[in-house]
């Protein structure tokens, strides 16, 4: 996991009205400026945010791309809460759940 | 002048953004303290309000992670989500580079902060503002610590930092408010968002109502995050402000866990008392 | 395991990209002692070599512009300009993430660095890199110091930096080198580019070998922009060695005014004394 | 003079080959994208390295710019020169000419 440079395609989409044009018009233009894995870059195209979350991707940069592609908060929890399920705990970074992802307010 | 007002508050984006599912009496309750730092801050002639905040990926990245930064722009932009998401609407807020630029060269001769001309101002510090400066018409000078990408410094330089912060607004002529703003245990965007551990917040708030040192800089990130979660980390924007207020004590206005806000809720306010400082004697 | 090398160099981008505008024999000569300094590293068993720079606004803006950065990345680019301008081919440099993690952990007890998981090399660090490991076969440490975007870290500051640098690399088990690079008296890149003041370059170099802190603290940034020109807050990055080696004694292998290098071209090594660190017994 | 957003578009001209091209393919758009006056814009459009650096641009910024615009280093110099000679000494920043601008070497 390139976990840096996921983040930090995230960082500039969350911040940058250009990188989210390019997100909707050229996603393959954009994953192509980064050094990112063929799976990351599938989990970026299809909005796999329980895939992105396991893998270490910071909650404070992961919600607002969830944002960005149209969840709801709610929906946006419940992602995580599948990517845990179905994957297990997160592997990197520093954003690991607790109790096994239950509970919390959504 | 000096130094004329300090306190904390939280700023979770829920507490905005998500404000009509909160239960409306805590919630209001809360919001009238909020309103009463406004007056205080107001009453006490503040020129400018420093907002020493732990942003969240919105002008800081790990290619370059400043430990501590100051802004020193003419204007800041905010906030940088989507309006609608935090409840905010995106504004211009003022900034006073030639103040910013003194108070940084003095807090630059004993800790080392980044300096920024332009800021993205995030829920981090657009909440307190929401609340504290509505009108947008005092100048705000932002600070950052980062409390989000590890190595993380250490909680023995905040202090430093809220030392060094005092000592710059008590030599500028300008009247400064300081507030802080960072939350207590809290999961924040995680599937425990919600998750507040009511006994470790309170026991963090004893320690600095009471601005015991040795106990506010016990705290290991290993402990913090395993008792306290992520958003923990941020404690760090708190105990600046008791570094600033060295020797002075605090006084809890507000603490209730709001889950839906992601966060214990708190509002309060230190005492000022002068400040013995040995820089000075150097 | 510990610091196993110190010593400074110049940077300037006219000694590799104007090589053959310069007078042979003293460029020559030059060029032979930062030979030997890439021999004395590469006989002193370092592991990793840690090169204090000046950059010169290739990776840090005004926009946040930390007074210490240093580099946490895999690997690095550089050259950042144009290769034939600098007469150094683009390549890539090892780094060494983990090692920079616990060097920057233990900088930042005591100085408040930014971390940087990305770099791009720009001529303050490719030139000395050019001479000293031209295979590019020993993992690099970038720091900058910012010496170009006041307000400036003070140098009492430098020294402590110097200070922390060196309680980091004994408490290490890697061999560590360490190499700090900027000019002296210079305008560069302006019309006076290649005035140098051999007087003002001489005393100072002076005060470095005797590692003589007071002297080397005295320097006020008003004084060195008049008599030594921007190029001369620069000096932060040998400063920093003083404090690194502080107690131990320098030893000038060359120096030398080449005005087509736009600077007066130095080498130095600084003896490696046991460190008294009083951050231990804290 | 807006010193700090023209030095911002010149230091990312100088580290990103994107904002390279939008130079040469479609200057206005980028110019645009930052708080200029017109005469700093016309400054940019036009090479006035001169301009630039009696308006307080860092060396060690504007140098790059002169080289991308295709100044060779003697050139650089004496365009500095030239904006002194025509416009008297540097207004803004560190950058400032000492002994008139003269002697140094080129
Ligand atoms: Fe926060
Ligand atoms: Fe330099």
């Amino acid at each position: 996991m390139s976990l840096y440079y996921v983040q930090k395609l995230l960082y500039n989409l969350n911040r940058d009205t250009a990188v989210q044009s390019l997100f909707r018009t050229d996603i393959d233009a954009l994953l192509g400026q980064y050094k990112l894995t063929d799976d990351e870059k599938s989990w970026l195209k299809n909005g796999d945010v329980g895939e992105l979350y396991i893998h270490g991707v910071n909650g404070q940069i992961l919600m607002h791309y969830a944002a960005f592609i149209g969840h709801e908060w709610d929906e946006y929890i419940q992602a995580m809460k599948d990517g845990l399920e179905k994957h297990g705990q997160v592997r990197d970074g520093i954003y690991r759940a607790v109790d096994g992802g239950a509970g919390g307010a959504v | 002048m000096a130094l004329v007002f300090a306190g904390i508050c939280s700023h979770a984006p829920g507490i905005t953004g998500r404000a009509e599912r909160a239960e409306p009496t805590i919630r209001d309750a809360f919001y009238a303290e909020l309103d009463r730092m406004r007056r205080a801050i107001e009453d006490s002639g503040a020129e400018a309000l420093v907002v020493v905040a732990a942003e969240h990926f919105a002008n800081f990245f790990m290619n370059n992670m400043p430990a501590y930064a100051m802004g020193m722009g003419e204007d800041y932009e905010g906030p940088i989500e989507d309006p609608d998401w935090l409840g905010i609407p995106r504004t211009t807020i003022p900034g006073n580079p030639d103040l910013s630029k003194r108070i940084i060269t003095e807090v630059m001769q004993s800790v080392d902060v980044a300096y920024a001309q332009e800021w993205k101002m995030d829920h981090g510090i657009m909440v307190p503002l929401h609340f504290l400066t509505p009108k947008y018409d005092l100048d705000i000078i932002p600070v950052n610590i980062n409390c989000q990408g590890p190595p993380l410094t250490p909680l023995s330089r905040v202090w430093e930092f809220g030392r060094a912060l005092r000592r710059a607004c008590d030599a500028v002529p300008e009247k400064i408010a300081v507030v802080g703003t960072g939350g207590i245990s809290h999961w924040p965007a995680t599937p425990n968002s919600g998750k507040i551990v009511e006994d470790w917040d309170r026991d963090y708030l004893d320690a600095w109502v009471a601005n015991d040192k040795d106990r506010l800089l016990a705290y290991s990130d290993e402990d913090t995050l395993k008792d306290a979660g992520q958003g923990g980390f941020e404690i760090r924007t708190l105990t600046a402000i008791s570094g600033l207020c060295e020797g002075a004590r605090g006084d809890l206005w507000f603490y209730a866990p709001i889950p839906i806000f992601s966060v214990g809720c708190t509002v309060a306010s230190m005492d000022i008392i002068p400040h013995v400082n040995d820089m000075a004697a150097e």
